[in-house]
């Protein structure tokens, strides 16, 4: 199995970019959430929303155009598409915290069969660790997707009974889309909707720490 | 893109059930929604709840729905001497009435607008206010528990929208309208002028588009009663 | 007693307006309160607050100056002074509560030794009564003051022991100025620190329902 | 009128003790007061307790403050990577850490600024931000108590400013500058530049003057690190 090919990181972004409904207000993550913004449909207009108090982010800043107080969440110059707006950061929070985002998108540590999200601190690593907005936006968005591979460099699984790492936020985790596989968090457990191409159930199911529930044979990950 | 831009009032305000939890904006004359009113009372609505500054002069802003006793219940700080119809349909018990403070009222609703649960404050301790409500000492203060007012529907009142829904307010007209807007479910604004996307600088936006869901321009009553 | 001059509510207001230190942020409440603004000391500036979100409030409009989206907390169109500002209602009793206002000044019903404040409803009075921002406003000034007649038409003491109407707020009185006197809520009792002209200590306290206290022979209400 | 224009950085931080409670505007790289952050170090400043998003990148923003270790406790959200200064000290237990999710530390201070004397959140349930902290389910959701955060001096980072301290903000350089100029005795603003009285249009402030105590022209260190 190590040498069947899994999505890349940006394959990973290009499937969770057709989880924005057109109109929807959006915060992507660290990570490969942050690969998103490029892989939008061309008929699906989302806004994106930045914790530091901007909503209606466009793309990153070309070389030149980089202006240093119009920056995003990671620090990147960006630039605005029209009709943005800008606000504090209290307010920004009262957006993530609040239910007003449609869709937010993180990485992800371990993501447990309850959805259980853990993102934030590697046991054992060395320096504080930071939670910056990821514990407000997981509390609150209306729908929460993480994506991340499947499995840690090691081979272990990242979707888990229950998390081992410290914790983001309890059941919050809606969707979790992987190298591997699409699954939803169900009330009953998770849900595999759709699998890497090449792949079994049976070889997902290995390599997950949680049990897996399907309906029938999952379909090929879509990637368009 | 969504398509937030409604054609009339009364198709801002259609789908508006009987007994929805409403808030209305506006504060002493200004910044009040009182076309939105206008049509949400002339469709018959019944049973609401409203959460408003206070309860209108005579027939107008709010007086109307007291005058057509189309409000059961009120949350507000200031009902007002001069909302004769919500005075006389509260003394016939035809209305319920729940006083609150008035930066507590602000601060309740965007509670609710921020996803916090409850919050401790000084404000309304040994009065009336605080009848029913836990009451605890928090740094040898003595403090009470209020709790987030949500509501289904805001009914607020802006100068000018963009297209995305982005607002601004005029002078002291903007008054509660922000906050509501925050704490509503589906957020309909009337405005005076309807602004194409862009023309509001990023910076002068008081109400960013993510919170309003319907936007009518209103050229009828601005000030009533 | 009873034909003895008193202060007028000008008069009242005049004494109040001494009360207020330069470059102060205040608020002023119905009744007399509001007379305040036409007493200030030429050499005195302070800006006004309004709970329904104006700081920097000027005088009353002229007739033909009015603009009705520009009123103040009791709906009288008022006009700005220069460098006013503008923000939403839980903004203006953030500044109310938390601490912002140097000085408030409110009506009053009623007020106690304790500094218990009894404002905004009558007992028996028809109708709902309303709250409006006295009771955020109350609990959170840095010093308030209440201007009030120092009894009621039928001639009972306004200053009390104990409230007996609907109270606004507890120990939330510094000073009360009356047609009769200033008076300091201390922590020992009632302090009277300036009486009206031609009346004696023992005629104010015939007319008040707690106990004074004073230091010497207390001076006259000055007025300017 | 109060007079809160001072001739130098110097003399606006002259005062501030040892020990002092601190806040620090700016977020990623916009909105940090790198003037007044490094008049206060140069002053020699100890023991400060430093309420912030981050802890600085290497020697910049608050990074110089970790560097000649001027500070005791921090109070943030995203102390950093880049934040070398800051690791090596809570590293050798020169500095305590409390991490506070970032929407936590905005409410927390204009809970301060707001007079409320305490709030409840689901945010942190279950984690190790809740240890210590009182919990309880309130509506069927689990439930942490969150104190106010209040500091004795903000040191922010605006646009403009006018004579009365009236402020406007950049673009993002906005942040938490607002809200901490809402919660502290004593608010210190650099600005670029300072417009005379009646220069921001009253519907374009952002600050308004009532919460902020010093202004000082700032041309020296717009970013840092």
């Amino acid at each position: 199995m190590p040498d069947k090919p899994r999505l890349t990181r940006e394959q990973i972004a290009q499937r969770a970019a057709l989880e924005l409904p057109d109109g929807a207000y959006v915060n992507l993550g660290w990570g490969i959430p942050n690969l998103i913004a490029d892989h939008l449909p061309k008929n699906v207009q989302v806004y994106f929303h930045s914790e530091n108090g901007i909503l209606g982010m466009g793309r990153r800043a070309k070389p030149g155009e980089e202006d240093l107080d119009l920056v995003d969440a990671m620090k990147v110059p960006v630039t605005l598409i029209s009709g943005a707006s800008f606000f504090h950061q209290a307010d920004a929070h009262l957006m993530t915290r609040g239910g007003h985002l449609d869709v937010a998108v993180l990485g992800g540590f371990q993501v447990s069969e309850k959805g259980d999200l853990a993102n934030w601190k590697v046991p054992g690593a060395k320096g504080s660790g930071g939670i910056g907005g990821a514990m407000d936006i997981a509390a609150g968005a209306k729908k929460l997707l993480v994506c991340m591979e499947h499995t840690t460099k090691e081979g272990a699984p990242k979707i888990v009974r229950q998390c081992t790492y410290p914790l983001t936020s309890l059941s919050c985790v809606d969707t979790v889309i992987t190298d591997l596989a699409v699954i939803d968090v169900q009330p009953g457990g998770l849900m595999l909707r759709e699998i890497a191409p090449g792949w079994s159930f049976d070889e997902v199911q290995k390599l997950t720490g949680a049990p897996l529930m399907t309906l029938g044979r999952p379909p090929e990950i879509k990637l368009d | 893109m969504a398509h937030k831009v409604y054609s009339s009032l009364d198709l801002a305000v259609a789908d508006i059930p009987d007994g929805a939890r409403i808030m209305f904006g506006g504060f002493g004359g200004a910044g009040f929604p009182n076309n939105l009113i206008q049509a949400l009372s002339q469709r018959g609505i019944k049973d609401v709840t409203a959460i408003s500054n206070n309860c209108g002069t005579k027939d107008g802003e709010l007086g109307l729905m007291f005058k057509h006793n189309q409000v059961r219940h009120v949350i507000a700080s200031f009902p007002g001497p001069h909302a004769h119809y919500f005075q006389e349909r509260l003394a016939a018990k035809e209305v319920a009435l729940e006083l609150v403070p008035q930066g507590i009222l602000c601060e309740r609703m965007r509670a609710a607008a921020a996803g916090l649960q409850g919050f401790y404050t000084t404000v309304g301790v040994g009065t009336e206010v605080a009848n029913g409500k836990e009451e605890r000492v928090i740094e040898g203060k003595r403090c009470i528990l209020e709790m987030p007012i949500h509501a289904d529907y805001a009914l607020i009142k802006a100068e000018k929208a963009d297209e995305l829904g982005n607002l601004t307010y005029r002078l002291a007209a903007r008054n509660f309208n922000p906050i509501m807007a925050m704490a509503a479910t589906t957020t309909i604004v009337e405005v005076e002028e309807i602004v194409p996307i862009g023309a509001i600088p990023p910076e002068h936006v008081l109400t960013p588009a993510i919170f309003v869901h319907r936007i009518v321009q209103a050229k009828g009553i601005r000030y009533a009663g």
